[in-house]
């Protein structure tokens, strides 16, 4: 943040706990047809038809991840041809310098490798994760998220986004708290 | 409350990982730089010694033949490093009273021998024979670099095993061979000093004669490589064996 | 607050959330779960010992780390002395040294098997054990890793095994299984630990909201890396385990079967079968399951997991083994068949070796081999005995015995009768050699129960989402059970 | 501490040791003068000697691998201090550092001279090898020669005059010794002219004093059997080129006795199958290299070989044999047809400690036969006052203890501990007032005797000897007495108060001229002259006064085939190099045959279950001859006569060094002593009882008794190839092409199996590089060793001692395979066919040891060598397990720690081959530091390496030349001709690993009228 510290509280979103996950699913879709868009839930576990709740599909993951087998495929294949013809071509037990079916295991094993390295860090990156701090967590309703709460949050960037008008929506909709989180800091 | 950590928690935490995850390969990289320089391969680190030689003054400036002192070098695995005697041929008559030669002649009148030390050095389980790599017109200056320039002796190249086969895996680089070599009037053996002669003698050198004398970094025309190749071929130097490990190491 | 009941199948009793946290997330967040059990020790010790030692977890670190060690010692005095401290010798250049290798190797494919293959296959009671099973993996793997880097003559340069451009301009020889085997385990090592940590992750955030403000919080805290449960993170998470199980899968096919080309690609009589790659794996997992059981059985027990982990998953897990252990006694017989089917006289006389109790001077480690793995699980047959705790107890261990054996007579058994008879001898293993063996058996049960201590050791959201599954399907019932 | 400065250190503290005794220390023997300066030459200039690892570099490898990733990382990182050169002050002339030379020599035993050549560096004898031009040797030597290396670096030496224990100098000693009265000298055997001269020298200057000769290992039966056969003395010499029929009585011919060398290869050399075939016979009481390669062997008990000895004399009608009947076992008549059809062709050889009646019988016999002049001449004797060794001894014995003896000088050998049982020469030898014992090494004798004098080694002295057909060889030192040692020679010359110079003395008795003298240095033996040959005869009805044989159990008392009279106890080589036939390592043992034993109810286990580290728990028995028993673990030896007994002397040494002295039975061996169960009046045999006693003790064999245990399956196991000759004959294809035969997994062309992958082209180019090959001739095979012990010296070859070879981690790089096999068509552990197969790494081209190794350590040369890097390798082991003919070698501990802790040991060892640390692989490598210099001089010559330019060491070493090697590619070659005979085939050929080293089989030539 180039202008400093703004140590004025601002408002983050407003957010609903639910007890069970299907009031939690009834309410998000309901908030968006009402017309919210920057809708977030929160669930200690993951819940069937949520994603589309929200509006909300990112399968980036499995093609990133096939090209990162593929290039782990390449690797792999590329440093057994290339150490064995180019740099030293090594006479074993009347083998071919290009040994493919030799060269298949640690083909393999590479491309696992560089998939399963690719699918953790880019589900952690495109998560945005690591973040130990957000302006969520100021909400007292997350203290249980991870348990047996379900969260439903609608951000203050929603152009619709009006505190008091949501704060009944959501009683309306038999939430069993409702708050309106501020944050003082960026996220 | 669940909010336990401040903002900037956040890119400590971002920064921790890249840098966990780096970690490794700085240290490999520094490793392999450490390996890599003249503080573990003592390349280009002069060495003092007990009578401070200087090659450049002997084999360039006077243009003493490498084999007066070195006087193995042609028939066997060592070059050998010159006796007492040898360096009292000479040092009997001129600079007698040097002290930069007190150690030349202590050895010399209580006999007990020189302790040079020692400059360049075959790692352990390398078999290397001066004999053949001279013999074959490699030139002393390509393993151990401008020594007629060298006023205290350096190791000239690192002798790391990869740099050893770079000649092994394809000598034509360092081969050449002379009009006088062509011709037969010398064998490849004597192109090699005949070069230095030439060199300290002030003689215009071609540009691939230069190289060769001064071991300098092959920069062979192509022309030249072809006849590296030739002469390769007609040597009968055989390149697939010279890579076997058993060439130098059993 | 009202809390939700929720309706039990494959878990017993009526659990709500709230209460599953509770029963788990409390193992690592109050220390006194661990001194509730108290093991029975003999009368002279009872009066020495305080309470706190007697709990099953003082006692089972205390071992481990007894055994740890032990196991430290051996390895100093082999980097100091060399493998001749071992009973390896001309001709035996393998001894313990592989088969507890092969062994270690073996119990670490049920964790990636219950947590990939049965989560592919939707399995839902893998969810009790899964964690726990992976946690086995790793640690297992840990063991299994210290025998090639330690069997090397020159460990310290045990290195070059791995590639990497260095001044010799040398590199690893792609052509030898031990290289795959290099690239195998350290994959298989490398994603297990990724599996593990990528399953932790929604726990760690259970255990940072229920800690206390301190130490835990933070670092639970840290470890959750900010997981918030927000629907996009689920998406992305399932997503990225489907793909890690979908990618484990093979791998952990791979992996034994790599470890079995050691053999299977070597000229040997007794190594070169090319059944080897299938009955290792079937053998693996028959192993893991046997050591997944004999861990579960105490921890369960003495954590009150029993509600958690039934008599259902054990039936399951039962059932597996039989079934694996079928595969595998198949191999062994289709080993000796095409023993005898070659007509090679090396084949045959290797035959006559391992059957003949004496003509074969290791032939009785054979007959072990068809006792602990062949006989011992038969009454896994009978349902009473898949839910008899003591009798499945008994079974493991004799399958983790006869587990041994099979590399056993693998190993050193074909090794010390090959080609010329000239060159046969014996193979007797020495005190370093148990040393290690039961060093490294120290070591896993010390890392199981510090993991049990310190980190969750029942998956809770996937539990969670197992109670939620099976409510949902009680509410549903019969329509759309495996609608998932 | 690097390796430099600890050889610096080495060479220091010699060199003050040197200048405290003013005595030259480690020079070569021609010109160095400055010797200390050369010291550090050698330590720190030669580049070869740095291939030594160091401990420096392991333990900082072992930090780095612990804990300096950044050391590691680099993987060349070396942190070393920095190295010295130190050259001359004033250089030899022709000097080139690094270069071995070679010098003519002999080596001598029981006073016997065997021509050598001994490859030195730098002034330092590091490898022994066999003189072409000795008759004796004719290029070859065999493996106790060889060891005569460790002999002299051996680092429990004598090095300086020890007087009752406590320092004393040669000039004290010389002092008391002329002024001590009625002096007695006591040598071994002697062939030397110039030591005899000193010693005549001697007796004349001393009168009154008296000469003994006593080896332990004598030759009074031969001496004896010459006097009853024809009054005289007499050295037999044998021709056995000429010799069709060989009947060996209990004649160890091949391993035992003057000339074994030239006999094994004139015997063995016959056995062509393509050629001529001799035939062999044995009768012998245990089976002996000899044995194993004759045609017919046949146990028999000792009194038996002298029945069938005096039958067979009889039916060749020698007179007064009328009647003799040999034993049922021994086809007398037989053989007897078949020498008599041979006439003055064949040859009757008795065994060297065979008892004098045989030795007399064989004489008539051969003179029968008409076989001598062809086969057997006589010459007079080559030793010098060749007398009753035993009678020697007690007559010495009995003068000491009289008192008419004041003074004994004994030179050499160990009386004390090698006396008959009969002969109280210790406490004889204790009642001397002055007794001085001149030897290389404390022993028994020393310790009784006042003075102990540091002997020189032949190879730091000069002197002479005769061959055993009485050529005369000189004794010429490679390096100067490393210690403040004298020579025999030399101690008389001073005794004599002479001032002449070891080389004068000897050089004087030769009489040549300076260019003659310095011809015969480099040629090593003089031309033999035509020695006159007595013209003798036997005695008329000379069986008729021969003793019967023994009865009961009879016991011999054999030398050992390694460690000799335990003149060899502390060589490690020697004591770890299987013994023919037995495979028994590190120590000695009672054996007997298979029946015996049961009849015993003792016998020899293997292990437990196979884990119970039981194995080698032989059952101790205990051996009583007379008044003194002894006690011993058993050793089944299949092919022994029943109801005998063999020992070999040798063993249970009080004082025989560290590897020699009898220590812990688990870890160390050492045997038991038999010397004392001798008599004087019949050394060799006795008769004893033999009952069980308590106990077991566990034997080192580098071999089991399973191969015995031949299952008709494994038959199949092609591995040893033999048919008879008249087989061959009809089927010449039977050895190379035996499939049909004798059943099984044989492809049809064995030259050419089938490759996965055809890349003949690219990876064994022949038309640019050799391609080198080595062939075995199972025919020419004895199982002698000497190839064995050749490697050893050659390669750098530690010991591992006993609890390592009862581990099973001997180290040796070639071995020689023993096979039991049945003699007919049921296997008979009571007499079963014994083959021997040399077995080193067989170079595959297809080697499976190389695609398992996971860091090319292993890989394959474009000469199709199977090259094994050292500094490479990691240690997996798995090129070992993977090899089907199981001869890698792996470190399992430090074997060569010794080489790097004993600074004497450094000087050993060959510097063109590296000294492997622990943790590595190693293996035959075709002997490819030789190839790499001959490579490099042709190269600078500009020319192919000839054929026979390299030679491998255990080609060099072996006596019969079965070992061919070379390059392959030319036809002309002889490893080419080796390889296309129809004989040749590849061992385990159907694993398709293609060896480069290829067999040929084995033909036998039985007698007709002998196969059932």
């Amino acid at each position: 943040m180039s202008h400093g510290r703004d140590t004025a509280p601002k408002p983050f979103g407003v957010v609903a706990e639910f007890l069970d996950a299907e009031s939690l699913l009834e309410a998000t879709r309901k908030t968006r047809e009402a017309g919210y868009r920057a809708i977030d839930a929160f669930s200690p576990v993951p819940v069937h038809g949520l994603t589309d709740a929200i509006g909300f599909d990112d399968s980036r993951l499995s093609w990133q991840v096939f090209g990162a087998g593929l290039t782990g495929a390449l690797a792999g294949l590329g440093l057994q041809v290339w150490t064995s013809t180019a740099v030293y071509r090594h006479l074993v037990g009347g083998k071919p310098f290009i040994s493919l079916p030799m060269f298949f295991p640690v083909l393999y094993e590479c491309t696992i490798l560089f998939s399963a390295g690719a699918a953790t860090v880019l589900m952690f990156k495109l998560n945005g994760l690591p973040k130990p701090h957000h302006p969520v967590f100021n909400a007292k309703a997350m203290d249980r998220a991870s348990s047996d709460r379900y969260i439903l949050c609608v951000e203050a960037e929603d152009p619709n986004y009006d505190e008091e008008a949501l704060t009944s929506f959501f009683h309306g909709m038999g939430a069993e708290s409702v708050e309106s989180v501020r944050t003082s800091e960026g996220y | 409350m669940p909010q336990t950590f401040k903002p900037a928690a956040n890119t400590i935490a971002t920064v921790s990982l890249f840098a966990g995850a780096a970690v490794p390969f700085i240290a490999f990289l520094t490793g392999s730089t450490m390996t890599n320089s003249p503080y573990n391969t003592k390349q280009f680190v002069p060495i003092d010694q007990p009578a401070p030689f200087s090659h450049k003054h002997h084999a360039y400036e006077l243009g003493i033949d490498c084999r007066f002192c070195h006087a193995t070098v042609e028939e066997g695995a060592v070059a050998g490093v010159p006796a007492t005697e040898v360096c009292m041929t000479c040092h009997s008559q001129i600079w007698t009273n040097s002290p930069n030669l007190e150690a030349v002649r202590k050895s010399c009148e209580t006999g007990t021998s020189l302790q040079w030390n020692k400059v360049n050095h075959v790692p352990d389980f390398v078999y290397f024979n001066h004999s053949i790599h001279v013999n074959r017109g490699i030139s002393c200056n390509n393993c151990h670099g401008a020594v007629n320039k060298m006023e205290l002796t350096w190791k000239g190249q690192s002798f790391k095993m990869s740099w050893c086969l770079q000649c092994h895996e394809d000598p034509s680089k360092y081969l050449f061979e002379t009009e006088a070599v062509k011709s037969g009037t010398i064998s490849p053996r004597e192109q090699v000093f005949d070069l230095y002669r030439k060199l300290s003698s002030g003689k215009k050198l071609t540009e691939v004669e230069y190289q060769l004398a001064e071991g300098l970094p092959q920069v062979v025309p192509s022309d030249d490589v072809h006849a590296g190749v030739a002469a390769m071929k007609e040597r009968g130097i055989n390149v697939t064996q010279l890579k076997d490990c058993y060439v130098c190491h059993h | 607050m009202a809390e939700t009941p929720l309706n039990e199948k494959l878990v017993e009793g009526t659990w709500t959330e709230r209460q599953v946290d509770e029963r788990i997330a409390d193992i690592i967040l109050d220390p006194s779960r661990h001194t509730e059990a108290q093991i029975k020790v003999p009368k002279f010790l009872d009066k020495l010992l305080p309470a706190q030692a007697k709990s099953p977890w003082t006692m089972m670190v205390g071992i481990g780390f007894l055994l740890v060690n032990v196991l430290l010692v051996a390895i100093t005095y082999l980097v100091l002395t060399g493998i001749g401290i071992w009973g390896n010798n001309q001709p035996t250049g393998w001894g313990f040294d592989i088969i507890n290798f092969v062994w270690w190797i073996g119990i670490g494919h049920a964790g990636t098997l219950i947590s990939a293959i049965l989560l592919l296959l939707r399995q839902r009671w893998r969810n009790s054990i899964n964690r726990f099973a992976e946690a086995m993996t790793i640690f297992a793997v840990m063991c299994a890793g210290m025998y090639p880097l330690l069997h090397t003559g020159r460990p310290w340069v045990a290195y070059w095994l791995m590639p990497y451009p260095n001044i010799m301009g040398l590199w690893p020889q792609f052509r030898s299984p031990l290289i795959w085997d290099v690239f195998a385990v350290s994959t298989y090592f490398t994603v297990s630990l990724l599996f593990w940590y990528v399953g932790m992750v929604p726990d760690f955030a259970t255990l940072r909201d229920r800690a206390k403000p301190g130490f835990a919080r933070i670092a639970f805290g840290l470890l959750s890396m900010g997981w918030r449960g927000s629907a996009k993170h689920w998406h992305r998470y399932e997503h990225a385990s489907i793909i890690l199980a979908g990618i484990s899968t093979p791998l952990v096919l791979s992996v034994h079967s790599i470890v079995s080309f050691d053999f299977a690609m070597s000229i040997v009589p007794g190594w070169n079968a090319t059944i080897f790659p299938p009955y290792f794996v079937a053998g693996a997992v028959f192993a893991g399951f046997a050591m997944v059981i004999l861990l579960a059985i105490p921890v369960r027990k003495w954590y009150r997991l029993e509600e958690l982990i039934t008599m259902k998953h054990f039936d399951w897990m039962a059932k597996v083994m039989l079934a694996t252990g079928l595969v595998v006694a198949y191999g062994y017989c289709m080993e000796l068949f095409y023993m005898w089917y070659s007509g090679s006289p090396f084949e045959t006389s290797l035959l006559r070796n391992r059957v003949g109790l004496a003509s074969g001077p290791y032939s009785w480690s054979f007959w072990c081999l068809i006792l602990f793995n062949i006989v011992a699980p038969f009454p896994l047959w009978f349902p009473k005995v898949r839910k008899n705790l003591t009798a499945l107890f008994v079974i493991s261990i004799a399958i983790s015995i006869g587990m041994w054996f099979e590399r056993f007579v693998i190993i050193p058994m074909s090794l010390t009768r090959d080609y010329l008879p000239s060159a046969f001898g014996y193979y007797t293993p020495t005190f370093w050699d148990f040393a290690m063996f039961f060093g490294t058996i120290g070591f896993f049960v010390f890392m199981m129960f510090l993991f049990v201590r310190f980190l969750p050791s029942i998956n809770m959201f996937e539990i969670k989402e197992l109670l939620h599954q099976e409510k949902h399907d009680s509410d549903h019932q019969p329509a759309t059970a495996e609608a998932h | 501490m690097s390796r430099s400065s600890r050889t610096a250190t080495f060479a220091t503290t010699k060199t003050m040791s040197r200048k405290k005794q003013g005595n030259a220390y480690y020079r070569g023997w021609e010109q160095f003068e400055n010797p200390e300066a050369f010291d550090r030459v050698r330590a720190d200039e030669f580049p070869a000697r740095e291939t030594l690892p160091g401990i420096d570099r392991r333990s900082l490898l072992k930090l780095a691998g612990g804990a300096a990733a950044l050391a590691t990382l680099g993987s060349g990182c070396r942190f070393q201090p920095q190295r010295k050169i130190v050259p001359f002050v004033h250089a030899p002339d022709s000097y080139v550092p690094g270069k071995d030379k070679y010098f003519a020599s002999a080596a001598t035993l029981d006073g016997y001279a065997t021509g050598i050549l001994v490859r030195s560096y730098e002034g330092r004898p590091v490898k022994i090898e066999g003189n072409p031009h000795h008759p004796s040797s004719l290029g070859a030597c065999n493996h106790r020669t060889m060891a005569e290396t460790a002999v002299m670096y051996d680092p429990e030496r004598l090095q300086a005059p020890s007087l009752q224990g406590s320092f004393g100098t040669w000039g004290q000693f010389f002092t008391e010794a002329l002024a001590g009265g009625k002096l007695a000298l006591l040598t071994g055997n002697v062939s030397s002219p110039a030591l005899h001269g000193q010693i005549q020298a001697f007796l004349q200057r001393f009168p009154g004093s008296r000469w003994f000769q006593y080896d332990a290992a004598n030759r009074d039966s031969a001496r004896e059997g010459a006097v009853l056969a024809f009054g005289r003395t007499v050295e037999t010499i044998y021709d056995f080129e000429r010799a069709d029929v060989v009947l060996g009585l209990d004649a160890d011919l091949f391993i035992e006795g003057p000339g074994t060398v030239a006999y094994g290869r004139a015997i063995v050399g016959r056995r062509d199958p393509e050629g001529e075939m001799n035939r062999l016979y044995a009768v012998e009481s245990a089976p002996t290299t000899f044995g194993a390669t004759a045609d017919h062997r046949y146990p028999a008990k000792p009194s038996e070989v002298l029945s069938t000895a005096k039958a067979i004399a009889a039916a060749l009608g020698v007179p007064g044999s009328v009647g003799a009947k040999g034993p049922d076992s021994v086809p007398v008549m037989e053989i007897v047809a078949d020498l008599k059809a041979a006439g003055s062709r064949a040859v009757v050889v008795p065994g060297e400690f065979a008892s004098a009646a045989v030795h007399a019988c064989c004489h008539a016999i051969n003179h029968a036969l008409g076989a001598v002049g062809t086969t057997v001449r006589y010459t007079e004797p080559v030793l010098a006052d060749w007398q009753n060794n035993s009678n020697q001894l007690r007559q010495l014995a009995s003068m000491l203890e009289a008192g008419e003896v004041q003074s004994v000088l004994i030179f050499g050998g160990n009386p004390v501990y090698a006396a008959p049982g009969d002969v109280k020469f210790a406490e004889a030898l204790a009642k001397a007032p002055f007794s001085a014992h001149l030897t290389l090494a404390d022993n028994e004798t020393s310790a009784v005797c006042r003075w102990a004098l540091p002997a020189s080694h032949f190879l730091e002295a000069w002197g002479d000897g005769k061959g055993h057909d009485g050529s005369l060889a000189v004794v010429q030192p490679l390096i100067e007495p490393m210690y403040d040692s004298k020579s025999e020679i030399e101690v008389l010359e001073t005794l004599l108060e002479g001032s002449r110079s070891g080389e004068r003395i000897v050089a004087q008795g030769w009489g040549l001229s300076p260019k003659g003298w310095k011809e015969m240095l480099a040629r090593g033996v003089s031309a033999p002259k035509g020695a006159p040959s007595p013209n003798v005869s036997p005695i008329p009805n000379l069986l008729a006064g021969l003793p019967d044989g023994g009865s009961g159990t009879e016991v011999r008392f054999l030398p050992d085939p390694n460690v000799h009279d335990g003149r060899y106890s502390n060589v490690a080589w020697l004591q770890e190099l299987p013994k023919p036939v037995t495979n028994l390592t590190w120590d000695n043992s009672i054996q007997v045959s298979p029946a015996t034993a049961k009849k015993l109810g003792a016998g020899q286990q293997t292990k437990i279950m196979g884990v119970i580290p039981f194995y080698g728990a032989h059952d101790i028995v205990r051996l009583t001859v007379g008044e003194s028993s002894v006690e011993g673990p058993i050793f089944v030896n299949p092919g022994m006569a029943d109801d005998t007994v063999v020992v070999h002397m040798g063993y249970g040494r009080t004082r025989g060094g560290a590897f020699g002295t009898v220590g812990n039975p688990e870890t160390h061996g050492g045997g038991f002593d038999v010397m004392k169960l001798r008599g004087t009046d019949s050394p060799w045999l006795a008769s004893g009882t033999l009952i069980k006693a308590k106990g077991s003790y566990p034997l080192a064999n580098t071999q089991f008794h399973n191969t015995l245990d031949v299952h008709p399956e494994d038959s199949g196991r092609d591995i040893i190839r033999e048919v008879t000759l008249a087989a061959y004959r009809e089927h010449p294809d039977a050895l190379a092409h035996p499939s049909g035969e004798e059943g099984g997994a044989h492809h049809e062309d064995p030259h050419l199996p089938k490759l996965l992958y055809n890349n003949e082209k690219e990876f064994f180019d022949p038309t640019t590089n050799y391609q080198w090959a080595m062939t075995v001739d199972l025919n020419l095979c004895t199982g002698c060793n000497a190839c064995v012990t050749a490697c050893q010296a050659e390669n750098n070859i530690p010991t591992v001692q006993k609890e390592q070879v009862m581990n099973g981690r001997e180290m040796h790089w070639i071995r020689v395979d023993r096979y039991y096999r049945a003699n007919g068509e049921e296997f008979d552990e009571a007499n079963p066919r014994i083959t021997f197969q040399p077995v080193a790494c067989q170079q595959c081209d297809a080697a499976p040891c190389e695609p398992v190794c996971p860091v090319a350590a292993t890989v394959h040369s474009h000469e199709g060598l199977n090259q094994m890097v050292y500094n490479r390798c990691v240690g997996t082991r798995y090129c070992s397990n993977n090899c089907p003919y199981k001869v890698r070698r792996f470190n399992f501990l430090h074997f060569t720690k010794r080489f790097e802790d004993v600074s004497v040991l450094h000087l050993m060892q060959n510097p063109d081959v590296s000294v492997r640390g622990r943790g590595v692989m190693e293996k035959c490598t075709y002997c490819v530091h030789r190839i790499n210099h001959a490579r490099i001089e042709a190269k600078k010559e500009e020319r192919e390496i000839r054929d026979g330019e390299v030679v491998t060491a255990c080609q060099q070493a072996c006596p019969t030349g079965a070992i061919v090697f070379g390059d392959m590619r030319r036809e002309s070659n002889a490893v080419a001709k080796t390889r296309a005979s129809r004989r040749n085939y590849m061992l385990l050929e159907e694993t398709n690993s293609r060896p480069r080293t290829t067999y040929l089989g084995k033909v036998r030539n039985p007698n007709p009228a002998l196969e059932a």
